[in-house]
């Protein structure tokens, strides 16, 4: 009886479209998101909050950035990694080219150039399809990170192609990146970025250009007939998708690593993506964030958790059993729930809307 | 709505609205459909009844730009053309069902009326990604009206079900109601009725006549029953391998002799 | 979302218990993380670097009780070669034990760029031998950084000597083709500069052939090498995968064995052992001995394969790799010892491990001490010069094992020094730091 | 100018000018081409008779590699490690089919593809667990000097394998021509409800199609094991296999022949004549972008069944 919903009665349409229509997920939300902002900073320490926390977050937005082309929009899309890179650079030579642009700026031009990119690599989509399609969008990821490899001009002709994060302040001396920023700072800004994207991404996902987009997933035929343009809706979720992976991007390069280079982007980090949307649930802003959650924990959990219980196994074992779980461990979600995550999270809430009566 | 009466009363058309001239079409060596011209008056109800493989569908693609024919021109509204993008053809009014229910199955009832009304919402990302403003109103604003349509199907209680998980009777109604939130000029149902059973087939011909009434819709469907035809369709046209064999009122089609040869009396075995 | 939050902060709980319970230790201990890969597409090159590593800290306190009685507390963290991996490892080992980590060794360069910043902050050494930022050999920009004993830009200039002695001269270079064969990435591109700029100099014509990560195909670069441009010498800066594929296309497509020649990190038997008998005459750049000749290597055998607890098994001792990574603990554990002899025997923190390696100074009498005697030449450190700038030799794979066939070559430190400062400075100006003093 | 130059001017004064050198790179394309389409065919296999796209075939060449060092490592005769190895396979598909796919059918392809991912970690773990993660010599005697035939330079180790490709082909061409598993294998790639509805088990087919595909990843595995040795990297191989999939079709088994040498010589030629103008290292990109602009104008690949939209 936890989750009722008995009783919360909707007088007008307004109130049945809030974005949380029911109490008990607002009280949810607001427990998170105090829990997220003030708890966790307050009480994690910056081993918790540098390497947990924080590519928690940038692997959540990239992965609801993949969530809206591929679980919305139905594109299979395997150049993640190269749209985060496009994000990084463009942020780098944004960041060094105009050093008194505030940050936050910055961060939002690199992801419009990058959903320019990718709206560029997008177009292959209006005719190939499916696993096709796929494939044909490894050949932007192979280009993407080639390119930023090779022309010095993206490093700022760095002998080595790595680039480095200069320090920037949000406002004052409150520095978000570079050495002299606290990891909370990081924390924080990251956390800023992500909460208001995903509120965005959840507006934008029951908005007309998301029903537009699901309804060219579920059938593009029918989604064309009844006067929904392929090529807009295409492009545009191509873009919207490759403006949140390349803020993510942004976001890894200067808040979380601080210093990157181009295969830190390579075909590797798009699977790691996919991983998270397909276990997190496809066309779920929640999921993505269940799924980053999962596929950033599992590694650290399994490699400390021989230490932790005192077992002593050598480190190339465990990292051979962390591949074997995390396979298997993929394999027994899909089983069960193929829809992933978040599908199990709805689950388990509609059982608790009955509880404690089975029926 | 219970006073309404099955029989026909005077009923007045507007001029042609759509008009199919010499249509055709096909696939490879294939003939879909040869030389076919019709027309369609408003406010029409017009069937399109012939056997399996007669091209009934293929008319319908034809006419809202999906098939591209290879000769002949579809005139609607005045205007004269022989190939069209579907969307194009949507946003001038052309809604359509589909035989196999072509649903949108990841979404709710509601989502999937909604996308109906997609032609006509023009905010953009930016005011969608914050919803406020205009953007809250004009989505209330649809809402609403796709609320009204939800009314009139009577289809409030499967509102926020995925339509994935309804029954194939209410995933016809709604998709009608998809095709309705269009607001569309012409409506193109292809086998509205299909896998029916009766109640469930008096039901859609009670909300075929009610959109036709109400709304003053043209309609362009396909039926294969032969009773629900002729009960509610202004106008037939028959077609058999891609050929016209019959064009007139339902008595006229059905005293037809070579109507009755190559279809009737082999439905009635 | 709150499901994880509660997963979050139970795993977080159980990590801060066990943290505890490691530290109820009584006696004085050091610390020493070691990032390793033993997994992963670079694993064979970098297990036996991690065995090496393992087993002398192993024997130190086998034979000595550690250093100085201070025992040695070694964790692995495996990194897979992947920079978010490392920064995880490097921020889950720094604060272990009673004075947090000793000097972190990244193993790549990718993690070595990604914890300057944080190791600086930390207060804690980066000890990336022979890899990682070159300029970092500046210890007044990069006061935590080393790279001793010697750098890419220093490795490609003692190369280009090499093969002008080779010419019979460095006057004869003037109109040879020299070809450089990279990995495509932040470590294989460091030597282009310094060739470029020695090119010039020597009036040799220098062409570039970058290989993708990892390296699987280049029948391509090879046909060029080998049946177009035929260049008099060929360099490579590869790793992994990409080393085997080299030796064997370059044999395919025909290239002289004895005319190509590998960095430090091409030069190992993972590299030659798969291309069988095309391998023989491939040539390498080392900065100590191959072989297990040599007295640590009887002391590991004696006090650690003795006793069972060795790391891998003992034909594998004496491997060129797991020499490289012996010696990069031979470099820990002597920085931690010079820093005893100023602030006492006891666990070292970060910083006087720092001071430690600043003041290192390997005599020939000390590496005979240490039984490292002709295994590596001397070196020593200062406040300014982080590298050393050892000299290097040329080994050749004979089909079995390296044999040394050149003496030792200094690099160009009058070139390759002033390149060294330029970056740092132009470094230091992008991120805002004021150089420190070293007078 | 000069890049224009570069591009449009050079490259073909330097084929013109040294002819045996472009006829030695083709060559040497074609036969690393030969290489991808041994990986590819795995994947087209599966593909064809059960429609997963299946990411773990670059684990199983590895796997099957590994498998086959590992025992001739613990001094088993080759022959017998061989017949081993296939044993092994043929337990890995039957094992795969009862496990993961009976317990997805009718899942959408994409769960399917997403559980072939998770199979490929399963395997690339289980594989170094058990065998080690270095490099393992194979050494199965195939010849690798170079030869000249006409002073066009010819490698003897790719003649070998392209003549083990060519065989390979020949055998399921055979297999799925005149045996009767291979014509009930036809026949459901051509429509699963047909197959069954004459009394095939598609769980039997799909034991069959995976094995046969382990067997390709085999001879894949000791192809490419032999060049590099056999080590964790040689899962990448299936990287080089995806533009010969999509350029051949993921149902064609001559598309993968096919695409393959169109991949291998087309990115070599890139790459010595074109590579110059772009900085280098084109080659991976180049495959890609190939195969997708023969995609542009067939989206079902050289060879795919030809895709009918209907409403």
């Amino acid at each position: 009886m936890l989750y009722r919903e008995a009783g919360q009665f909707k007088s007008s349409y307004d109130e049945d479209q809030a974005i949380f229509p029911i109490l008990q997920d607002r009280i949810m939300l607001a427990i998170v998101l105090i829990v997220a902002f003030v708890a966790v900073p307050l009480l994690f320490n910056e081993y918790w909050l540098s390497t947990i926390m924080l590519p928690f977050l940038v692997f959540s937005l990239a992965a609801l950035g993949l969530n809206l082309l591929t679980g919305y929009a139905g594109q299979l899309s395997l150049g993640t990694g190269g749209f985060m890179a496009t994000g990084a650079f463009a942020a780098y030579k944004l960041a060094v080219a105009f050093p008194e642009m505030n940050i936050i700026i910055v961060f939002l031009l690199s992801g419009v150039i990058t959903a320019g990119v990718g709206v560029l690599f997008g177009i292959p989509s209006l005719r190939i399809k499916g696993f096709y399609l796929a494939v044909a969008t490894l050949a932007s990821q192979f280009f993407l990170i080639w390119m930023f490899n090779k022309f010095p001009w993206f490093t700022n002709y760095s002998s080595s192609g790595v680039i480095s994060a200069p320090p920037r302040a949000v406002f004052g001396d409150y520095f978000v990146t570079g050495s002299s920023a606290s990891p909370q700072a990081k924390y924080l800004f990251a956390l800023a970025f992500v909460a208001l994207l995903a509120l965005a991404a959840k507006n934008i996902v029951r908005s007309h250009i998301g029903r537009g987009w699901m309804a060219i997933r579920d059938m593009d035929i029918a989604a064309e007939i009844i006067g929904i343009k392929p090529l807009q809706t295409k492009l545009g979720a191509f873009a919207v998708s490759s403006f949140y992976c390349g803020i993510s991007g942004a976001l890894w390069a200067f808040i979380y690593t601080s210093s990157v280079e181009a295969l830190a982007f390579d075909i590797t980090r798009s699977f790691q993506i996919l991983f998270m949307v397909i276990i997190g649930g496809l066309g779920s802003v929640l999921g993505s964030f269940l799924g980053a959650a999962f596929i950033v924990l599992l590694p650290i959990l399994l490699s400390n958790a021989p230490t932790m219980v005192g077992l002593n196994i050598s480190v190339d074992l465990i990292s051979h059993m962390e591949f074997m779980i995390m396979g298997a461990l993929i394999i027994f979600f899909l089983i069960v729930e193929p829809h992933g995550l978040a599908r199990l999270w709805q689950v388990a809430k509609e059982k608790l809307r009955l509880w404690p009566f089975p029926y | 709505m219970d006073a309404y009466a099955p029989q026909k009363k005077e009923r007045v058309f507007g001029d042609v609205v759509l008009s199919v001239d010499d249509i055709s079409l096909s696939f490879g060596g294939v003939q879909a459909l040869a030389n076919i011209s019709f027309g369609v008056r408003e406010h029409q109800v017009l069937a399109i009844i012939g056997p399996n493989g007669a091209g009934k569908s293929s008319m319908l693609n034809v006419i809202n730009g999906f098939y591209h024919p290879q000769q002949g021109t579809i005139t609607y509204k005045g205007e004269t053309r022989r190939q069209m993008k579907p969307h194009q053809a949507a946003r001038q009014g052309v809604a359509r069902t589909f035989q196999n229910i072509a649903l949108f199955k990841g979404m709710s009832t509601l989502d999937n009326i909604m996308t109906g009304r997609n032609t006509m919402m023009h905010r953009n990302l930016l005011w969608q990604a914050l919803h406020v403003g205009p953007a809250r109103k004009e989505e209330l604003e649809h809402r609403e009206f796709v609320e009204n349509i939800i009314d009139f199907l009577e289809i409030e209680h499967i509102r926020k079900t995925p339509v994935g998980r309804l029954p194939y009777g209410l995933q016809k109604r709604v998709e009608l109601g998809r095709a309705l939130a269009a607001q569309p000029e012409l409506l193109l149902l292809d086998e509205p009725m299909a896998g029916m059973n009766l109640e469930e087939k008096e039901d859609m011909s009670r909300f075929i006549l009610d959109v036709n009434d109400e709304f003053g819709t043209t309609i362009v469907l396909i039926e294969h029953d032969m009773g629900v035809v002729m009960d509610i369709s202004d106008h037939v046209v028959v077609l058999d391998y891609g050929r016209k064999l019959a064009d007139g009122s339902p008595d006229e089609v059905r005293s037809n002799q070579e109507v009755i040869d190559a279809y009737l009396g082999v439905a009635h075995d | 979302m709150s499901l994880t939050k509660l997963t979050l902060a139970a795993v977080g709980l159980a990590v801060g218990v066990s943290g505890f319970a490691a530290q109820s230790a009584t006696a004085a201990e050091q610390f020493i993380p070691s990032l390793v890969y033993r997994t992963g597409p670079y694993a064979p090159n970098g297990t036996p670097f991690a065995d090496g590593a393992m087993d002398y800290y192993k024997m130190l306190n086998a034979r000595d009780g550690g250093i100085n009685g201070v025992k040695l507390v070694v964790e692995e963290c495996d990194t897979g070669y992947n920079t978010d991996r490392g920064v995880e490892c490097y921020e889950r080992l720094k604060g272990k034990g009673e004075t947090g980590a000793a000097a972190f060794s990244p193993l790549s360069t990718g993690i070595t760029y990604a914890i300057i910043d944080r190791a600086t902050q930390d207060k804690i050494p980066v000890f990336s031998m022979g890899y990682g930022r070159t300029d970092a050999s500046d210890g007044r920009v990069f006061p935590y950084v080393f790279t001793a004993p010697s750098t890419y830009w220093s490795q490609a200039s003692a190369l280009v000597r090499y093969v002008g002695g080779e010419e019979g001269g460095m006057d004869k270079l003037k109109g040879k083709k020299i070809a450089l064969v990279y990995h495509d990435s932040a470590y294989g591109k460091e030597p282009i500069a310094t060739l470029e700029t020695l090119a010039e100099k020597y009036g040799f014509e220098f062409h570039k052939f970058p290989v993708t990560h990892p390296g699987l195909e280049q029948k391509a670069t090879w046909l060029t090498i080998g049946r177009k441009l035929r260049p008099d010498w060929t360099f490579m800066w590869g790793w992994g995968v990409m080393n085997q594929t080299a030796i064997k296309e370059a044999a395919a497509a025909g290239y002289p064995m004895n005319k190509f020649i590998g960095a430090w990190w091409s030069g190992a038997e993972p590299d030659t052992r798969p291309a069988g008998k095309a391998a023989i005459g491939y040539k390498s750049a080392a900065f100590h001995s191959p072989g297990s000749n040599f007295i640590v290597h009887q002391d590991i055998l004696k006090h650690v394969y003795g006793g069972g607890t060795g790391t891998t098994t003992e034909d594998k001792v004496g491997e060129v790799l797991y020499n490289r990574g012996l010696i990069n603990s031979v470099f820990v554990s002597e920085a931690i010892r010079t820093a005893m002899g100023k602030f006492g025997n006891k666990a070292m923190t970060g910083e006087e491990i720092r001071w430690g390696f600043e003041n290192l100074n390997l005599t020939e009498a000390k590496l005979g001490k240490l039984g490292l005697t002709r295994f590596m030449k001397p070196i020593k450190l200062s406040c300014a010069n982080h590298e050393g700038g050892t000299p290097l030799r040329i080994q050749e794979w004979k089909g079995q094992q390296w044999e040394f066939v050149s003496d030792w070559i200094e690099p160009m430190n009058d070139i390759v020094r002033p390149m060294i400062e330029a970056s740092a400075a132009k470094y230091a100006a992008e991120k805002g730091i004021t150089p420190r003093s070293c007078n | 100018m000069e890049f224009l130059t570069a591009i449009f001017v050079t490259p073909f004064v330097e084929i013109v000018s040294y002819p045996i050198f472009f006829f030695e790179v083709v060559i040497g394309g074609l036969l690393a081409g030969v290489m991808y389409s041994l990986v590819a065919l795995g994947f087209v296999l599966i593909f064809k008779a059960s429609g997963v796209f299946n990411f773990a075939q670059g684990a199983m060449v590895l796997f099957a590699a590994l498998t086959l060092v590992g025992l001739m490592e613990h001094g088993l005769p080759w022959w017998l490690a061989l017949l081993l190895t296939i044993a092994v396979m043929v337990l890995l598909a039957i094992t795969v089919e009862k496990v993961v796919l009976r317990k997805l059918v009718n899942q959408e392809a994409i769960i399917l593809f997403m559980a072939t991912i998770g199979l490929s970690y399963f395997l690339d773990g289980f594989g170094q667990t058990i065998w080690g993660s270095d490099v393992k010599v194979l050494d199965l005697g195939i010849p690798s000097a170079p030869l000249e035939f006409g002073g066009i330079l010819v490698n003897e180790f790719d003649i070998v394998a392209a003549v083990s490709a060519g065989s390979l082909v020949a055998v399921l061409a055979v297999f799925f021509q005149k045996t009767r598993i291979g014509r009930a294998l036809r026949a459901v790639a051509d429509d699963h409800q047909a197959a069954l509805s004459v009394g095939i088990p598609l769980k039997t087919i799909w034991a069959i199609v995976w094995s046969v595909a382990g067997l390709v990843g085999l001879v894949a595995g000791i192809m490419w094991g032999t060049k590099l040795g056999v080590q964790f990297t040689l899962t990448l191989v299936a990287l080089k296999a995806l533009p010969v999939l999509i350029l051949g079709g993921f149902t064609s088994i001559p598309g993968a022949i096919i695409g393959g040498l169109i991949i291998g010589m087309g990115e070599k030629v890139a790459e010595v004549f074109w590579g110059a103008a772009f900085g280098g290292a084109i080659e991976d990109w180049f495959a890609y972008m190939l195969a997708l602009v023969f995609l542009l104008f067939r989206p079902q690949g050289l060879f795919g069944d030809k895709i009918i939209e209907r409403v």
